[in-house]
């Protein structure tokens, strides 16, 4: 396996463009339960990130630099609830890995760790609130779980997808507790978090690229 | 729904540079940063700076506050979107005056995740002291023993009021703080929706109502409220947001309150005074009086249909502020 | 359209009584007449009286622009309907202070109708000297060469300001009704409709609009404009408005200008400052100097959406008239 | 033929029921030229009517004091275009028969005349301008011929309304000149006006009083 700062840069690459395509399913789950404002949130801060990629990170192979500033580049993009949690998830994340060009297993499973305690910690929120932590939670369990069994973190990561997945389809059967759909109470039911969406959507973008390199 | 807009990603930038030209004299955009306004006027030396902001869409609020009496300075994020550290940081350091600055925001995930961060910076960075007064008031929004779950909706006016006032009297980071949270403690808002509003990326209505249902309580985004209903007559909907309000704050005979009917945007003044006329009733039925009345659009949610009622409880101290005089783009009192 | 109303009929009367509850030390009602509306303040002996009025519905005008620089006194009409002679009769007894009264309305067949009885009545019965002025911004309603045609929309705020301040500050009656003339002469404005109002009796839109469609020059009543099209950018709408504008009231280089963007109801801020924007742009391309900004709402036609610009030519006196402070319950100025 | 106060009333009373018929339609007529709120206004004011006849009128046999206060009343009820017309209309049609509690053929005809003259006088419209005038001048035209003609009031009454009705449907393919209506232009074109249609209601109530006056 050979992850660098162009898979990096794919993965943000992926994630910018699965955003554009589910943006406006996004803000759609968002009018249900929030301001309605989600897809376009992520869109503008990955927006951002996007003009990064085609710019200033074209030359850049330090993974963790290219982390933190996706991280930053996000936040000053959109502010909004997800963008100090993503940021700091980016942010955190990236310290795991700065100064280095190629990441190793290892190094991979750091980065999502700290990723996800990163957005915990930011958040405070727990499982069962109907957040992104619905799907973030269960999906680092699982990697830590099977990567620690099984030492191939491409195959661990897969398996998180899939629990981070069931998480974030498990948000429809919750009541609100936490950000703007708190209040909702009975009416948030039936009702998948975005949030928990959006998070899906970059693990999968995340697991996209490791199946290439694999296959590469 | 149809708006006058050009790009529907660019509103908050094109607004901001429509304000900063329409009230040089008041105003002016940090070259820092587009997202951060301050006042243009000179402020005192030793002056607490007092900075605002949260998500754009709800104009006046927060940006046609700045001015004096009011805030130092602003913080713009996207439409209902808190503003991101940076903005923040940056108005932080232009209002400050070497006596720190006090941050009044609302009670929203985000707004507390950006304006906290900004405010941990400005005190590592810019070794600024930092206040946060966080408003609270939307009585729908969480029970009373949950207080501070609940969302800051329109009583913000009242609270970024007191705090203007305090800080233009002299008072120390400390006492402004004090004041702003004793604000916030006396401050109570219901509110009912009518009709959605939209973004202008998405064009969708923000929920849905039927042409003659109402919802109670629902949020200044658009948040579910907490009951949906056949609309009624103006008289029985101040009725009940009066009710809940004194339920959560009971307001005793002969006490003072501020009297604040705002609408959310598309509700003409004909029926926020309609409505006012009710709410006068209520309380002076209940022998509770009103010291001095706002009516009108002072925090909006874009072109939402409905209204909220706020009360605050007025000391002697928090009358003197309500009643200072105040001159803003948005917002002016003799 | 969904309100917050009681009483289909009763909306003006309630409206009224909720105005004058909430701003006690501003205006008062008369006994004479609950349609009379008057400042609460005592006003100086020798000071010409003005008196502004129409139909409601436009809220702040014209109720809300009664006090200190500006009206003494306003007439409230039904909903978009002229009212009769005998409030504007009351008030106007009740205004005189032995220099005379101006009336200061929109060139409407009713309003005309009424006022001029009423200025006919007073000074038959109360011996009162009446000076009316009659004012016609609205380009769209009339070609150049009819402009006594014309109706009076949004520029009516800057016609009764100089009236209120030339009368504040000691001229006399014919004085004041120069200046106000003056002001109409230097005053155009332009509209566009973007959606409709609805009267609280019919509850039915006041026109059709296609969801993609505008209408320029639409009169503040719903009453068709000039022109029906395909809803445009914010900024070719403004070029729309100013280009109307100056093609009838050339205003050259160097020249001075304040600029009013008003709301017709429904339209947010945020869309009038995007339309402030260019107008600024256009006239600061032009070298025309824009001397004050005025950007809101100060003339309403119910829930309307849409917006007009309005632009007043100004030498040194109605630069002084335009500056002058006023305090009124709608509109307060530093 | 006895026209007294009694049938004045009976009159006025009349045209509160046709205009409380008519109200949703007139607005609907205002609504395509105007502001939408003819129906409306005719109602307060004729409403405001009903009440002086359910009261203050009961025992008053002077037909001038009674359309002379029929004109104030309605104009202080309305304001607008049409109370300083119809108004004008009352008090100057009550001058004429000021202390009369029967009225002749000749007291009805000059009471019409003063009526519709006082109108024009107000209003300054002219036959053409797409206003009520489009309807009271060819009716006063007819009036006043015919009663010369015939000397019998009813007849030539009823002659004058239809020759009102002509005049009134006239304004159809009239272009607005006066009123809110003015700038329309073309589109003005097709859309009967609501003043025209509102005096010939009245005319039409008059004449249904004067039917059964005949005939009792
Ligand atoms: N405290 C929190 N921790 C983690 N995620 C949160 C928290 N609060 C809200 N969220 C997530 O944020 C999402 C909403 O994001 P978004 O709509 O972009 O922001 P906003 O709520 O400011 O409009 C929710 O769906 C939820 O998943
Ligand atoms: N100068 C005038 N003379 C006679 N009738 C007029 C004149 N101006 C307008 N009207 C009539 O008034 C009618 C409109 O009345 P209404 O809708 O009640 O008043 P407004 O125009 O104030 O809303 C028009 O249809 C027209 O017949
Ligand atoms: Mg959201
Ligand atoms: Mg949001
Ligand atoms: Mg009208
Ligand atoms: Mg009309």
């Amino acid at each position: 396996m050979s992850f660098s700062a162009k898979e990096l840069k794919a993965f943000l690459q992926s994630v910018v463009e699965t955003i554009e395509e589910n943006k406006d399913y996004l803000s759609e789950l968002d009018r249900k339960l929030g301001d309605g404002d989600h897809g376009v949130t992520m869109s503008i801060g990955w927006q951002a990130v996007q003009e990064k990629l085609d710019n200033e990170w074209k030359d850049e192979n330090d993974c963790g630099k290219i982390s933190i500033s996706a991280g930053r580049t996000f936040l000053s993009a959109v502010g909004s609830t997800v963008g100090p949690l993503y940021a700091t998830g980016f942010l955190r994340g990236g310290k795991e890995v700065q100064g280095k060009s190629e990441l190793t297993g290892e190094d991979l499973n750091n980065f999502w760790t700290a990723f996800i305690e990163g957005i915990k910690e930011r958040g405070q929120a727990e499982v069962g609130d109907k957040t992104m932590i619905d799907t973030l939670q269960p999906a680092l369990d699982t990697l830590k779980q099977e990567y620690a069994r099984s030492g191939i973190f491409a195959e661990a990561f897969s398996k998180a997808v899939a629990s981070g997945k069931e998480g974030m389809e498990s948000t429809k059967d919750l009541l609100s507790k936490k950000g703007r759909s708190s209040r909702l109470g009975e009416r948030s039911l039936g009702n998948q978090d975005p949030g928990a969406t959006s998070s899906y959507l970059i693990l999968k973008a995340f697991e996209s690229v490791m199946t290439s390199v694999q296959t590469a | 729904m149809k708006k006058l807009i050009n790009n529907p990603n660019r509103v908050v930038e094109e607004m901001i540079e429509g304000y900063a030209k329409a009230h040089p004299h008041h105003v002016r955009v940090l070259e820092e940063n587009g997202r951060s306004i301050v006042t243009a006027k000179e402020t005192k030396e030793g002056k607490v700076g007092v900075l605002i902001g949260g998500g754009s869409g709800h104009e006046p609020a927060f940006m046609g506050y700045v001015g004096t009496g009011m805030a130092d300075g602003v913080a713009v994020g996207n439409i209902f979107a808190s503003p991101p550290p940076d903005p923040i940081l940056e108005a932080t350091k232009a209002i400050d005056k070497g006596a720190g600055v006090i941050y009044v925001y609302g009670n929203y995930a985000g707004d507390l995740m950006n304006f906290g961060m900004a405010a941990e910076l400005a005190e590592l960075e810019a070794d600024i002291q930092v206040g946060k007064v966080i408003v609270t008031d939307d009585v729908a929004s969480a029970p009373k023993e949950e207080k501070e779950k609940r969302r800051g909706i329109a009583g913000e006016f009242f609270v970024t009021k007191v705090a203007g006032a305090a800080s233009e009297k002299g008072y120390s980071l400390e006492e402004v703080v004090r004041a702003a949270n004793k604000a916030n403690d006396h401050t109570r808002t219901m509110g009912v929706g009518l009709s959605p509003c939209s973004l202008p990326q998405t064009g969708k209505p923000s929920f849905e109502l039927e042409e003659n249902e109402m919802e109670i309580g629902l949020g200044h985004h658009g948040e579910p409220g907490v009951e949906k209903g056949d609309l009624q007559p103006a008289d029985q909907v101040a009725d009940r947001l009066v009710q809940d309000i004194l339920a959560d704050m009971p307001i005793g005979e002969g006490e003072k309150v501020a009297v604040l009917v705002n609408g959310l945007g598309s509700t003409t003044k004909m029926e926020l005074y309609i409505v006012y006329r009710r709410v006068e009733l209520i309380l002076n039925e209940k022998g509770i009086t009103i010291h001095r009345s706002f009516v009108g659009d002072y925090s909006t949610s874009l072109e939402m249909g409905g209204c909220s009622v706020t009360l605050i409880k007025l000391d002697d101290e928090l009358t003197e502020f309500v009643d200072a005089a105040a001159d803003c783009p948005m917002y002016v009192q003799r």
